[in-house]
């Protein structure tokens, strides 16, 4: 009980300040992602998220995007059951063995375009959890992956900006490809 | 074609079933090739008497020009009198309508039958029972009509028991021809009181003595009739030999028994309400109404609880029973308050219904037969995914399905959209009694038409749509052409029926008008006057058009998404089910489908549950090693109202007994006795 | 000129559904002090599922492939048969006799909404899901139970303005004198209940949620991408707006112009249905924000009430 | 012409009546047969007659066959049968001989009672037959119950069938021809039946007793 207290007493409040990371507002991050998505996804963009043996932490942060706060409904994103429905995939945590099969499925049966997104250190490389004999330390092992959000857990804005880099990268990856097309 | 309309084509006709029952039993004798010769000549001289009778009520029909004639016999009282009115040659075109399906359909279905049962005696009582379901419409006299009566119902017994390997045939067979005999009891009541009232067997003289009949006399013919006919159209409480005695029987035979033996009834019932002894009091017409929803509503509840799919067509002929009897009611109550035309208006609803009924019910027992016959099992538990590998009899079984729940462009809205608003025109009607009971009607028709969605929503899902469950439903095959042919033309039919309703209807309005509900009785019925009534009908009931509209939307929207969305690709992938794989018990049963209704209407339904768990050991009650659960539906009717008779009747039987001390002498002095007995009554009396 | 206004009638409803889920969407949002997605977001949506490709399941049949078309189909022919802004049928010049006016029997629309409720069950079936399956059930459920409260309303309304044409009732209804209109007040709230449970409103189904326990509706889309999602969203869409427009114009006819031509009439009457349109889409919006959804087997019992609301409604209006 | 033979019409008749009663009091079958062949040659020769009294040959030749058939080869026929099975001795009755002749005698008040008077509307002359006629037909359906014995009741039922005979031909109803064939017909094959149902009784249950069939009622 006493050392869980003093690691509560010792970790700081502000994990990462948020000048530090030289983002802008909300509001503004969201004017620009909602217009890149526009652009995109004609506007809409809905996100599936699997949870492959994640330490729930990705979630919680997803969880908060959609509160009153950050609403991300707003910018044109949406967050849908079956990936049937979804253009982007987010995958959180290490793999683990029993979620291989879930996760392969919902890769099958998500439609083109997609994108895949590993978010959070767990999914990217393993994490705290990485080379237990659970997991397959990161979900490139299993899905090909095109972008990564790091943090554990990235918090909502920073999903937000990297949303925002990824719709960008895709942007000029797509305009080049146009060209050469 | 004057031929068709001479008395000599209607014995042409039994000519042919005569020969091609009887040719069968030589044949198979001739032949040994374990009776294919012998189906292939009873079912090919059944196809051709059907067909001949069809024409035979076409022209009637067509020409409005019926047949009549008699045939004297040995015995006094007993006259051979046909009559092919109008209203016959309607049915009579029904029944041999469905009757000529039906034998092309056998063509494929014997060899079902090969080395395991006798083919020749298959087609003794076939060509017997087709040829007395052509005898009944047309009898003309009493007798006359109880002996194709009865032979209608030895001839279909032998037909359900004909597959005798398995016990529980012979039970329904022992059940139906119990209860048929049951129901015969009662027309035979109801005739008899006729034959006193008006002193002759000849329906002809029934129909002139109308005005001498008392009314206690008229309402206990009625009844009688109601019951006695009833048990054989099996509306509710008389019904249970139906769900157990049609699905017992070869397919297109039950195909032939719920499409048209039960028409057969209703149509008896229409003569004496309107034939024989028109206008009857109100209180009738409602009784047929209550009854007639009764029957609906729980028809289709029994139905829905049903995972045997002939059984569960069985149920659904009680529900369409059901609405025909309320057409018939609301006639039967339009004509006691004065209003002619209603009146005609819902008998046409009645008769269009059986119609249709005739048509879309035998298409899906010929559905049902063709998937029995693939997978070998009626339980619709083991089916599964049959889509794929019967594409064609699936794409029928649709459109049946679609019918019997009444939606627009096919028939079975047409007639269900007939009965509606013949209720609605009830129902603003001046007395407060039938403003009430034609409020249960409305009710109950549109809880069963909602049910009736559901019931063939999990009946067409659970044995066509997903993976195949069992191994039969994996290695099922696709029925001859024999078997698709008349499916094919049945919905063909179907859908044809639905689209030029308007001209079904005028015709039927024509019909009923020639029994001399409006004029004397005639033979002859105006035929032209029916295509002037066409033309205000097409207002009411614009059947074609919502057609037409409906193809041109689908064909517009189709097209413009198509060309919106033309360079899409798709991607066949396994199904999504939150990744989970899926095995064959993954998707959903039929059982489970109308779990929800069942408890819902648990309190009707009554549905029984048992489970038993197996442990690991037993008392350490943590581990389980098995499960079953066991739901079934009690039976009511059985534990309610049959048990308890069969129970006084075997208590009567056993005291009856007591006189049969086992001597001679002593039943010789009874007889004795009773001939003392008579002499002195005799000759006191 | 009547060609035009027949193209009108028959686009008007499929362009302005989503308008109508949009809003819905947008005061749930702000009853959730969110800002939430703007009034145009389910245009975006499907324009988007329209550009994307299918993955369809290996166990679907030809049934699940061609069921969305024929759904979509339906609400559109319903939608160019039912009263929007004006109470008047409208035939093609050219073809005088081919107009929509008898796809406007009270029955009829009823009879096409089972049929589209049927083939969404059938899908829903088709692969074989097991969510699919229970949304197909629970569906098809709801749908019986719904049907009687539904078929009583409306017929409340028929015998009232002694027609049973849709178009003609909105017609004949404006001519009687209020206290006769009195009895569809009841049948309204009939009517209401009824249209919750068709479109997977509120208190019988969650239309945002996705739990497997509760969801009906969505369930039975699980399986659908790319156009034939979006033919199933815009469906669901298109029907919920026939339902507002019908219990708008049929329960309060006032208003509603009689005819094309005098721009005024149809000016105010535009204003009307969306004014009061606006109001009903605020209410059920409401209701989802301050209520919990039933029990499944608490549904029965709503529908029962709605069933009986109907037959009051009905018995009332034969009576007077 | 009737009339002057309606006295010997009548003594034949009453031959017939006490054959009835003396096979009730009988003891053995052999002399129950002697009186079947009593009843059966009386009823041939009224039948002989009355044929040659009304000169109709159809009668005529009834009234041969009947006493061809019915007074020797029935009467041979059941004699050696007896002999076969040398059961010559058991015919008792149910009830005691006086109580017998008690209920024989109510059944002839009853026969003679006035319940048959519109009988005798059909042949007024010959009321006196007809009532006897009757009484015959009484007695030998009794003596089918009083007996024990499975050889009497077989010869009772054909005592009754010539009871009938001469309560028909009294009557006057003139049976066509081809019924009488008939009926004489059914006795042949009567006879051959109760043969082959005696040999099986007997073989049986070794007695030709009516009561030990009892058992045979499953219960």
């Amino acid at each position: 009980m006493y050392r869980l207290l003093r690691k509560i007493a010792l970790t700081a409040k502000v994990v990462v300040p948020e000048k530090e990371l030289l983002l802008l507002d909300t509001e503004t991050l969201g004017q620009e992602l909602s217009s890149s998505i526009k652009k995109l996804f004609q506007g809409s963009l809905s996100i599936r998220e699997v949870a492959a043996g994640s330490s729930n932490a990705e979630e919680q942060e997803l969880t908060a995007l959609s509160n009153s706060y950050y609403d991300i409904e707003r910018f044109g994103i949406r967050f849908v059951a079956s990936p049937r429905h979804a253009d982007m995939l987010f995958v959180s945590g290490p793999v683990s063995r029993n979620m291989t099969e879930g996760l392969r499925r919902t890769y099958a049966a998500t439609p083109d375009p997609k994108i895949v997104v590993a978010i959070g250190d767990g999914a990217i490389d393993g994490g705290v959890y990485r080379d237990s004999y659970g997991v397959w330390n990161s979900v490139s092992d299993v899905i090909p992956v095109d972008f990564q959000i790091p943090g554990d857990p990235p918090s909502p804005k920073v999903v937000l900006a990297s949303l925002l880099k990824i719709l960008r990268e895709t942007e000029k990856s797509t305009d080049v490809s146009s060209e050469n097309k | 074609m004057e031929f068709l309309l001479t008395p000599a084509s209607v014995l042409l006709l039994f000519a042919f079933f005569f020969i091609g029952s009887v040719g069968a039993v030589f044949i198979e004798r001739l032949f040994s090739d374990n009776g294919k010769m012998a189906g292939f000549w009873g079912h090919g001289f059944a196809l051709l008497g059907s067909l001949l009778g069809l024409a035979i009520s076409v022209s009637v029909l067509f020409f409005g020009q019926g047949i009549a004639f008699t045939l004297p016999t040995v015995f006094p009282n007993f006259l051979l009198d046909f009559r092919l009115d109008g209203i016959a040659a309607f049915f009579f075109g029904i029944i041999s309508l469905v009757s000529a399906l039906a034998s092309i359909y056998g063509f494929g279905y014997q060899k079902h039958f090969y080395g395991k049962y006798r083919l020749g005696v298959f087609s003794f009582f076939y060509n017997a029972f087709i040829a007395s379901l052509l005898l009944v419409p047309i009898a003309n006299h009493a007798l006359f009509f109880l002996l194709a009566w009865e032979l209608m119902s030895v001839a279909s017994y032998f037909l359900v028991v004909f597959e005798n390997q398995k016990e529980e045939n012979i039970k329904a067979g022992f059940l139906y021809f119990l209860m048929t005999h049951f129901g015969t009891v009662f027309v035979m009541i109801a005739f008899f009181l006729a034959y006193k009232a008006t002193g002759s067997f000849l329906f002809d003289d029934w129909r002139a003595a109308t005005g001498t009949i008392t009314p206690l006399i008229q309402g206990i013919i009625f009844g009688a009739a109601l019951i006695g006919f009833g048990t054989k159209a099996g509306i509710i409480p008389l019904h249970i030999w139906l769900p157990e005695a049609h699905p017992a029987a070869p397919s297109h035979v039950s195909a032939l028994m719920s499409g048209v033996m039960v028409k057969t009834a209703l149509f008896m019932l229409f003569r004496f309400f309107f034939d024989f002894f028109p206008g009857a009091p109100m209180e009738w017409g409602l009784v047929i109404i209550l009854i007639g929803s009764l029957s609906a509503l729980l028809g289709i509840l029994y139905a829905l609880s049903e995972n045997d799919i002939k059984r569960l067509l069985a149920f659904s002929t009680v529900e369409n029973v059901g609405i025909i009897l309320l057409g018939l009611g609301a006639g039967v109550t339009f004509f006691s308050i004065g209003l002619e035309s209603f009146a005609l208006f819902s008998l046409a609803a009645a008769l269009y219904h059986t119609l249709n009924h005739a048509i879309f019910k035998s298409l899906l027992f010929l559905g049902a037969g063709s998937v029995v016959e693939a997978t070998g099992t009626r339980n619709m538990e083991s089916y599964g995914g049959l889509i794929k590998l019967l594409p064609f009899t699936a794409g029928f079984f649709l459109v049946g399905s679609l019918a019997i729940s009444a939606f627009p462009p096919f028939n079975g809205f047409a007639s269900e959209w007939l009965t509606f608003q013949s209720l609605f025109i009830g129902m603003t009607s001046a007395e407060m009694i039938i403003k009430v009971v034609f409020f249960i009607a409305i009710g109950s028709l549109v809880f069963t038409s909602g049910l009736a969605a559901a019931c063939f929503v999990k009946t067409f899902g659970a044995t066509f749509l997903a993976r195949p469950r069992t191994e039969e439903a994996k290695n099922a095959k696709e029925v001859s052409v024999f078997m698709l042919l008349p499916m094919g033309i049945l919905a063909l039919l179907s859908f044809l029926l639905g689209i030029n309703a308007t001209t079904v209807v005028a015709s039927l309005i024509a019909i009923i008008a020639s029994i001399g509900l409006i004029r004397p009785v005639t033979l002859q019925f105006p035929f032209s006057e029916f295509i002037q009534a066409r033309a205000d009908f097409a207002a009411i009931l614009p059947l074609e058009s919502i057609a037409l509209l409906l193809g041109l939307v689908f064909l517009l929207s189709f097209g413009a998404i198509w060309f919106v969305t033309r360079s899409r690709k798709i991607v066949v992938g396994p199904t999504w089910d939150c990744g989970t794989p899926l095995g064959p018990r993954g998707e959903i049963t039929s059982g489970s489908f109308s779990r929800s209704l069942v408890t819902i209407f648990r309190g009707i339904l009554r549905p029984t549950r048992q489970s038993t768990v197996e442990y690991h050991d037993e008392d350490m009650r943590y581990f389980i090693k098995s499960q079953e659960i066991r739901t079934s539906m009690s039976d009511p009717y059985r534990k309610g109202i049959y048990q308890p008779i069969g129970v006084v009747l075997h208590f009567l039987a056993s005291q009856a007994r007591r006189i049969q001390s086992g001597n001679v002498n002593m039943y010789i002095l009874y007889l004795f006795l009773t001939l003392i007995i008579l002499l002195l009554w005799a000759t006191h009396v | 000129m009547n060609t035009l206004l027949f193209i009108f009638q028959l686009l008007i409803v499929p362009a302005l559904s989503p308008l109508g889920i949009g809003f819905i969407r947008k005061v749930k949002a702000r009853m959730q002090n969110r800002v939430g997605a703007s009034v145009f977001q389910p245009y975006r949506d499907l324009w988007k599922l329209f550009q994307k490709d299918e993955v369809i399941s290996e166990d679907a049949s030809w049934i699940f492939r061609f069921s969305p078309y024929l759904i979509f189909a339906i609400t559109i022919l319903i939608g160019a048969s039912i009263p929007v802004i004006a109470a008047v049928p409208v035939a093609l010049d050219f073809l005088p006799s081919f107009s929509f006016l008898p796809a406007g029997d009270f029955l009829v629309i009823i009879y096409l909404f089972a049929l589209m409720t049927f083939f969404l069950a059938l899908s829903g079936m088709d692969t074989g899901s097991a969510f699919g399956g229970f949304g197909s059930s629970r569906e098809m459920m709801v749908a019986a139970l719904a049907e009687a409260g539904l078929l009583f309303s409306l017929l409340a309304v028929s015998v009232t303005a002694e027609s049973g044409n849709v178009v003609a009732m909105v017609g004949n209804l404006q001519y009687l004198p209020l206290q006769a209109l009195f009895p569809l007040l009841i049948a309204f709230l009939a009517f209401i209940i009824a249209l919750l449970a068709e479109n997977a409103r509120f208190p019988v189904d969650n239309p945002a949620t996705h739990l497997e326990l509760t969801m009906i509706h969505e369930a039975m889309i699980l399986e659908h991408s790319g156009k034939r999602l979006a033919l199933m969203e815009w469906a669901a869409a298109n029907k919920l707006l026939i339902f507002i427009l019908l219990a708008v114009n049929l329960f309060f006819p006032w208003g509603v112009s009689l005819s094309y031509d005098s721009f005024s009439g149809l000016l105010v009457s535009t204003l009307l249905v969306v004014g009061k349109s606006a109001i009903l889409l605020f209410g059920i919006a409401f209701l989802e924000s301050t209520m919990a959804k039933f029990r499944i087997f608490r549904v029965p019992d709503l529908l029962l009430t709605s069933f009986v609301l109907g037959v009051i409604a009905l018995a009332i209006s034969i009576t007077f | 012409m009737f009339e002057h033979f309606a006295q010997f019409f009548f003594f034949l008749d009453l031959i017939a009546f006490i054959a009835v009663i003396g096979m009730h009091l009988v003891k053995s079958n052999t002399n129950i047969i002697r009186l079947y062949f009593l009843q059966s040659l009386s009823v041939g020769v009224l039948l002989f007659s009355v044929g040659l009294v009304e000169g109709e040959h159809s009668l005529l030749w009834i009234g041969v066959l009947t006493l061809v058939i019915k007074s020797i080869v029935a009467p041979i026929f059941f004699a050696r049968l007896l002999r076969r099975f040398s059961a010559q001795q058991s015919a008792n009755n149910y009830l005691s001989v006086p109580l017998t002749l008690f209920v024989l005698l109510l059944l002839v008040l009853f026969s003679y009672s006035n319940t048959f008077l519109p009988l005798g509307v059909l042949a007024p002359e010959a009321l006196g037959s007809i009532s006897l006629g009757l009484a015959s037909v009484f007695m030998a359906i009794f003596l089918l119950i009083n007996r024990r014995g499975a050889f009497s009741q077989m010869i009772g039922i054909l005592a009754l069938e010539n009871a009938i005979v001469l309560l028909a031909s009294f009557i006057g109803l003139e049976q066509p021809i081809a019924l009488e064939v008939g009926i004489i017909f059914d006795i042949v094959i009567w006879i051959v039946i109760a043969t082959a149902f005696i040999s099986m009784m007997y073989r049986q249950f070794k007695s030709l007793d009516v009561s030990r069939l009892t058992h045979l009622r499953e219960d």
